[in-house]
């Protein structure tokens, strides 16, 4: 054993009935690593995350965390050893003030800090309104900030700047990186928004299909042709 | 004078609420019979009326309101349960109470006790008259029972096959429904698979309106003669057509019961509503006579005094001259079997044969006062 | 369950609730002085015993109604605990002359048997997990009506108490004045206890699982081992009902076990609002009033309730507690705004 | 000419809460507007006070020229406004054919039928008979555009149609998008991503805090411009 | 003798599925637990009894069914629809005060004793089946049963308003946003619904008995039914009306101590197996 990745997906395959959304995908993220995923709707970037964070029986692999085989483990203890995720479907908790579903999430993870985590992404403010009273894209980020709780080892992020104006996703974008650079936290982050994604990770996975298509430098996929073709169109 | 101040509990609402309007109408009869001819020595009769939700609390909870605003000669309640649920607490609401219909033996068995009358037939009464009957009338040698499926139907059962083995004769077939059957078609099937050449009938309320109605339309009631414990009652006859002719069973009472109390009962009655008493309305009757008779012979509307007077007192009752038993507080009376037959054109039950009071009451069991 | 109950260290939470504690304090104190008030004032007997049975399914609604408003569920099935928690009052009194040590031993193992059922049965979903409670109530009705021997089957059973019990003398208990007051307390401290409960971290936790059972896996906790305790404090308390209303009686029957009356209570609980935890006992107050009330000056009392129910529901949508809390939101708004 | 939509100074609340302060705004046929702002500004709110959605208290709201009062969700549709909603409100136990069926509701006669959106997003009519939330996401929202279609609307409104949608799709929607306008139809477009704005839309509005605060001509900008306008 | 019991259960099976297959309807557009909907299958056997009296009973059918059909048009138009943003244990409970309503208005007017509704001559006799008559009547009960069933299926299944009936059942503001007028559908489905409803209180007036509380019985039953098929499904309902009325023929004869139980341990088997019914997903 040479090093210790902060996750590792080796194989994973997932299928709903006949569809296999994810075939035999391979990955590994170092500590305080960006992964951009991306690949065209439908690809397998949600399942690939579901997968990962235990909400999706996987068909065959293994995944790994800081080196420690946790396929058999569920939700609950990935995410007490450190594996966090948002979803892509906001997913809060409506009838509950923000300020007092932070601090749950807080609770069972030693050190957490809610407070600072709503000032970090702007929802301070409305810590005290219930969940279903504010905008969508407070919503969306407010998902984020449930996931941010306690500064994870690694962070599942899917799409997470869908539904965010520019301001918003640039100011997430520079916290992500924060979060990397100086706490080592190690993200897969799954978007669409290729100034994000090219901006910010350390490397990219593209998947299409269910299947690895590419994986590189961001450069290097920019430049990829069958990832300009199949995906990136004038973005590229 | 004081006043006679009476409770009636009365289910109007929940499952007994038919037997329940019915005694209902037999007790605000007597009452006012009793008022309109200058009340009773002296005294008039004043009520309250209270719906026990057919429930043991809703009972519960209006006695005791009752009981304790001053109306504490208490009468009325379809259900056993709930009779058992006030005779507890007689003693502590100062109250006396005076069972109509609930025919639950222990009333005047284990629960028995000096503030509570039982003046309508016992279930032991109405099993007692069974085998004499069957002795007598009954050709058929092989039986079967069809009962709900609790205790009282359980024990009218066990009752009924004790009764038929004394007398040498069989039964085949003993088939217990859930209380609340809609649909008897899968028991009328067996009984009329079965070998019995007669069938015995224990159900309650709508299960039994239910049962009568199926029988005949599958065509039991013409291939089998059937004897019901408390089937042939009026509320039952006019609720199912004619799906009730012929139906044989245990009858307490009919308006050819040839007492002065009851002719002046069944003038007076019909004189009124245009029609013969049914057997629930002069069980409510029976009861408020009973309570106005106590307090007649106490000279007092305090319950404690009603109560000893009742105890071991001859009552005039409907059925003739009773004794109120003192070792149990069973009113002592004949019982009958019965038929349904047509009678100048209306369908209703008839006496068939009568046993005297002797035959129909057994000794007191469990209670000793 | 332990590590879930404890509280974290010192944090902002838990500033707060400390200055919660005092308040909480001082309403109980003013809800005992009510009771002994009441208990004192009212003179007529009709009227204390009517307002006994009335705080005795106020005990019965606020375990229904903590069910309701920490898990989101309906129950149509908790009569089984209130009328199982009679019989085995009942029973158990015949058994032994020791009603005290019944009476808690049947309490926990109601909340036992109700932790172990909840484990199967929580996972159903919404009206269907009422449906289903409402059938294994129903299971129960029907043995214990068929049953004979000690229950006494449909007939129903009396209970012959031993002359002393949590020593008091048996009659305290079935005094209207005195049971009044025993009642009362027990009410006042069981919403102190659940209010305490839920200022825990139990409290957000399962109010969380209510509003997004998944999200909350991914926050990191549990969730059937939650829901499964609610479940059981609920029945427990609902048993608490059914053992005072065995005491004050003396009699059970196996109507007591049928899902109309878990129906009723249920109405008592939307009446009263179940967004707190007093809401419930209100509606059962206020219920038992009313219906007598109605019953009194009127044969049609069906008709009367259903019209008012509809009439308050609509009216009222967070019930008679709802109301008042808007109410008093407003008064203390409006005084704001002077200073 | 008569717009298709006409608020005028129309203010919107949720329960109690004021959302939309005095907001004017209208879409001619044939327009491509954008509605551009920041989170939680009430962009959405304008949606759903065409729908009622929210509830309006003063102002007035016109559809065709024509005063709505006492409006119904199913008003819009009827009147030739088809809505793709943010979040895309796919019914879950429909089927995708089923789906874009439901959109066909009003009957309106024109170039959009099941045939022309399977031909749109071919990925549709491979899955028609799987129940419409068996998509991924962006795949949902393609769904919710055909849906939308299906209507021949004369006005579409699109709540940030490209969220979750590939850049490749993105660029196709910019083309379909600009092919629907070419052919008539008018589009309300509220979004984030500026690029597409920029390739569809001709005039804006930028919303702040439940008001207008900006509208012009998009003609001559780029994205960083329009991006200045928004940031004010 | 078996065979004779399939068909006993298929009859009550039959009545159980026209009574849930209403219940069935209002739940799934307007996502309320009708509790009224006993009273109202009372409600269409009594207004048929006093119909029959002067006019027979095929007079007294059409009249429960469009009376009652009424009847669920007001209760959606000032009932459901002003509730619909309600919690649904809300509106619930006003379906509860409803039943009390209806039971009470039955008992004003026709008072508290139980009636009997006479088949129609046509349909009384008997043929012989198994080797013993069976009744003609409980024949129809069937086919009216199927033909409900085959109706709906039809209906929701294929024809555009049922397209619509279950867009609005899961999400109603959707629906409406496509520009379906979702108040005059549900209207008209709970209209339905309730005819239903009073459909089965005629059909079952004679073999069953007219009493005010008619309705409460026969509602748990329908309960079980739905639930067990799963909320809001129709082919659940329908395998599971047609299992509960085999449980019970069969029950009663070969598992006479239980049958009381049965049903109920039939839904909590179901439930435990499939939280969400027959019809729903495995978990
Ligand atoms: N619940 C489901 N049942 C059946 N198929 C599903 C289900 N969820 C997703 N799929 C299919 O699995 C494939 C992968 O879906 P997934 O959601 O992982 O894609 P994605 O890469 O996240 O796409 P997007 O960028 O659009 O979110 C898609 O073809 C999708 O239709
Ligand atoms: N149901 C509600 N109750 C009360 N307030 C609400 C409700 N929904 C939205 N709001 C408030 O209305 C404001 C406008 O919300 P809206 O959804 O219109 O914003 P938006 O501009 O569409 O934002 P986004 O870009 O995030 O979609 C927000 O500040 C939000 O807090
Ligand atoms: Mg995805
Ligand atoms: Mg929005």
């Amino acid at each position: 054993m040479t090093m210790t990745y902060a996750l590792e997906a080796k194989g994973l395959s997932v299928r709903y009935g006949g569809v296999t959304a994810n075939d035999g995908v391979s990955m590994r993220i170092a500590p305080g690593e960006i992964r951009g995923l991306i690949g065209p709707n439908g690809a397998g970037k949600s399942t690939f995350i579901d997968a990962l964070s235990g909400r999706r029986a996987t068909a065959a692999g293994s995944v790994h965390l800081a080196g420690r085989d946790i396929t058999a483990l569920g939700v609950v203890e990935r995410r007490l050893l450190g594996l966090s995720r948002s979803f892509q479907r906001t997913s809060i908790f409506p009838g509950m003030r923000i300020g007092a579903q932070m601090e749950l999430a807080a609770s069972k993870i030693p050190d957490a800090d809610a407070d600072e985590v709503m000032r970090e992404l702007g929802l301070d403010r409305f810590a005290d309104r219930h969940a279903n009273e504010i905008g969508y894209g407070d919503q969306r980020r407010l998902d984020i900030a449930l996931a941010l709780v306690g500064r994870p080892s690694v962070l599942l992020l899917d799409e997470p700047m869908a539904g965010l104006s520019i301001e918003e996703s640039m100011k997430l974008a520079r916290h992500l990186r924060e979060l990397a650079r100086h706490w080592g936290v190690s993200v897969l982050l799954v978007e669409h928004d290729m100034e994000v994604v090219f901006g910010i990770s350390d490397s990219i996975t593209v998947l299409e299909t269910g299947k690895l298509l590419a994986e590189g430098a961001p450069a290097e996929i920019r430049a990829h042709p069958k990832v300009r073709e199949a995906y990136l169109g004038s973005a590229a | 004078k004081e006043p006679i101040r009476i409770g009636m509990v009365t289910s109007q609402s929940g499952g007994f609420t038919a037997q329940g309007e019915d005694s209902l109408r037999g007790m605000q009869f007597a009452v006012d019979e009793a008022n309109a001819s200058g009340g009773v020595a002296g005294r008039r009769i004043e009520v309250q009326i209270g719906d026990d939700e057919s429930t043991p609390e809703g009972g519960r909870r209006v006695a005791e309101k009752f009981a304790r605003s001053g109306y504490n000669l208490l009468v009325g309640p379809i259900a056993s349960s709930i009779s058992l649920a006030l005779g507890q607490n007689l003693q502590r609401w100062d109250a006396l109470y005076v069972s109509t219909l609930s025919k639950s033996d222990r009333i005047t068995g284990d629960s028995c006790n000096m503030r509570m009358f039982q003046a309508n037939h016992s279930d032991a009464m109405d099993l007692a008259i069974v085998q004499p009957w069957l002795k007598d009338n009954a050709k058929e040698k092989r039986f079967a029972i069809l009962a709900n499926d609790y205790i009282w139907g359980r024990d009218s059962a066990e009752s009924f096959t004790k009764a038929a083995q004394k007398l040498g004769k069989e039964v085949e077939l003993s088939v217990f429904a859930p209380i609340g059957t809609k649909d008897f078609a899968p028991y009328i099937a067996q009984l009329k698979n079965s070998g019995a050449e007669a069938v015995w009938v224990a159900l309650v309320g709508r299960d039994l309106i239910a049962f009568a109605k199926q029988a005949a339309e599958f065509g039991l009631t013409t291939s089998k003669r059937i004897i019901g414990h408390a089937y042939i009652m009026s509320f039952v006859v006019k609720a199912t057509d004619s799906a009730t002719d012929g139906v044989w069973g245990v009858l307490n009472y009919a308006p050819e019961i040839d007492t002065p109390r009851n002719k002046a009962l069944v003038a007076a009655w019909r004189k009124k509503f245009g029609r013969d008493p049914s057997e629930n309305e002069v069980a409510g009757y029976s009861g408020i006579q009973v309570i106005v008779q106590g307090v007649e012979k106490a000279d007092s509307v305090k319950p404690t005094a009603v109560a000893s007077a009742l105890s071991g007192a001859t009552l005039d009752t409907v059925w003739g001259p009773a004794v109120m038993r003192a070792e149990d507080h069973q009113l002592v009376k004949p019982n009958y079997v019965g038929r349904v037959k047509r009678v100048g054109g209306e369908l209703r039950p008839v006496i068939e044969t009568a046993f005297e009071a002797s035959i129909a009451t057994p000794a007191p069991t469990t209670c000793k006062l | 369950m332990s590590a879930t109950l404890t509280a974290p260290a010192l944090d902002g939470a838990q500033v707060k609730r400390a200055s919660r504690l005092p308040r909480l304090l001082s309403l109980t104190s003013v809800a005992v002085a009510v009771g002994l008030a009441v208990s004192m004032l009212v003179e007529s007997n009709t009227v204390m015993s009517l307002l006994t049975q009335a705080v005795i399914y106020a005990v019965f609604a606020l375990g229904l109604g903590f069910l309701l408003k920490q898990n989101g569920m309906v129950s149509f099935g908790h009569a089984l605990f209130f009328g199982l928690s009679g019989y085995l009052v009942g029973v158990g009194a015949s058994l032994t002359g020791s009603v005290g040590t019944v009476v808690v031993l049947t309490i926990a193992g109601i909340g036992f048997f109700a932790f172990a059922l909840a484990l199967v049965i929580v996972r159903v979903p919404g009206i269907a997990f009422g449906m289903l409670t409402l059938a294994i109530g129903q299971s129960f009705y029907v043995l214990v009506s068929k049953s004979r021997g000690v229950t006494g089957g449909a007939d129903g059973m009396s209970i012959e108490f031993p002359p002393r019990v949590f020593g008091l003398e048996i009659g305290a208990f079935q005094d209207p004045a005195s049971m009044f007051l025993i009642s009362w307390l027990a009410l006042v401290a069981l919403v102190l206890a659940l209010s305490l409960l839920l200022g825990t971290r139990f409290g957000p936790l399962t109010e969380a699982i209510r509003e997004n059972e998944e999200r909350v896996r991914f926050i990191g906790f549990r969730t059937l081992l939650p829901r499964a305790v609610v479940f059981a404090i609920s029945a427990m308390v609902t048993a608490v009902g059914g053992a005072l209303s065995a005491l004050y009686t003396g009699f059970v029957s196996p109507e007591s076990l049928h899902w109309s009356v878990s129906g009723t209570v249920l109405i008592m609980v939307v009446l009263g609002g179940s967004r707190t935890l007093w809401g419930p006992a209100v509606g059962a107050v206020v219920y038992y009033l009313f219906r007598d009330y109605v019953g009194e000056h009127t044969t049609h009392w069906m008709g009367i309730f259903g019209v008012s129910l509809i009439a308050v529901i609509v009216l009222w949508p967070a019930g008679i507690a709802g109301g008042v809390m808007h109410a008093v939101e407003r008064i203390k708004r409006g005084s704001g705004r002077h200073a | 000419m008569i717009p298709l939509l006409n608020l005028d100074a129309v203010n919107a609340y949720y329960g109690a809460a004021h959302v939309l302060h005095d907001v004017t705004l209208s879409v001619c046929p044939g327009e491509r507007v954008a509605l551009v702002g920041r989170n939680g500004v009430g962009k959405t709110t304008v949606v759903n006070s065409i729908l009622n959605l929210a509830s309006l208290r003063g102002g007035t709201l016109k559809f065709n020229g024509v005063v709505q009062h006492g409006l119904r969700t199913y008003g819009a549709a009827r009147a030739g406004i088809s809505v793709v909603p943010q979040g895309r409100r796919i019914i879950p136990n429909l089927t995708i054919e089923e789906n874009l069926l439901l959109g066909g509701a009003v009957k309106r006669p024109g170039p959009w039928n099941l045939a022309s959106i399977y031909e749109l997003f071919p990925i549709l009519q491979e899955r028609r008979n799987t129940p419409g939330t068996a998509l991924s996401g962006g795949q949902q929202q393609m769904l919710a555009i055909g849906r939308a279609l299906m209507a021949n609307p004369q006005l579409l409104v699109l709540d940030e149609p490209s969220e979750g949608l590939a850049p490749v799709i993105v660029d196709q929607l910019a083309d379909i998008f600009n092919r629907l306008a070419n052919a008539g139809t008018a589009l309300l477009l509220i979004e984030q991503n500026l690029s597409l704005i920029t390739r569809v839309a001709r005039r804006f509005y930028v919303m702040a805090k439940g008001s207008i605060i900006e509208e012009g001509a998009l003609e001559g900008l780029d994205i960083a411009q329009l991006h200045k306008h928004i940031v004010v | 003798m078996i065979g004779l019991q399939i068909l006993n259960g298929l009859v009550y099976g039959s009545l159980l599925m026209i009574v849930a297959s209403g219940l069935v309807l209002i739940y799934g557009l307007r996502r309320v637990v009708n509790f009224a909907h006993g009273s109202l299958f009372m409600l269409g056997a009594y207004i048929a009894y006093a119909a029959a009296q002067q006019f027979g009973f095929w007079v007294g059918l059409v009249a429960a069914v469009s009376v009652l059909a009424a009847v669920g048009f007001c209760l959606d138009r000032f009932g459901f629809r002003l509730l619909q943003d309600r919690d649904p244990l809300t509106v619930m409970l006003v379906t509860f005060g409803l039943l009390l309503v209806f039971e009470d208005v039955v008992q004003s007017v026709w008072g508290k004793q139980s009636y009997s509704l006479a088949a129609p001559e046509s349909l009384a006799g008997t043929v012989e089946l198994f080797g013993s008559p069976f009744p003609v009547y409980r024949l129809v009960i069937v086919a009216a049963g199927l033909a409900v069933a085959a109706a709906l299926v039809g209906w929701l299944r294929h024809s555009r308003v049922g397209l619509f009936i279950r867009g609005a059942s899961t999400d109603p503001v959707t629906t409406a946003m496509q520009g379906v007028n979702t108040d005059r559908l549900s209207g008209g489905v709970v209209a339905v619904g309730a005819a239903l409803a009073g459909l089965a209180g005629v059909v079952s007036g004679p073999f069953l008995s007219l009493s005010p509380t008619m309705g409460s019985d026969i509602l748990i039953d329908s309960f079980v039914v739905v639930v067990i098929g799963g909320l809001g499904s129709f082919a659940g309902a329908f395998v599971a009306a047609m299992i509960l009325g085999q449980v019970q023929a069969l029950g009663a004869v070969y598992l006479p101590d239980l049958a009381a139980l049965l049903p109920f341990a039939l839904m909590t088997a179901v439930l435990v197996w499939r939280p969400s019914g027959l019809s729903g997903s495995r978990t």
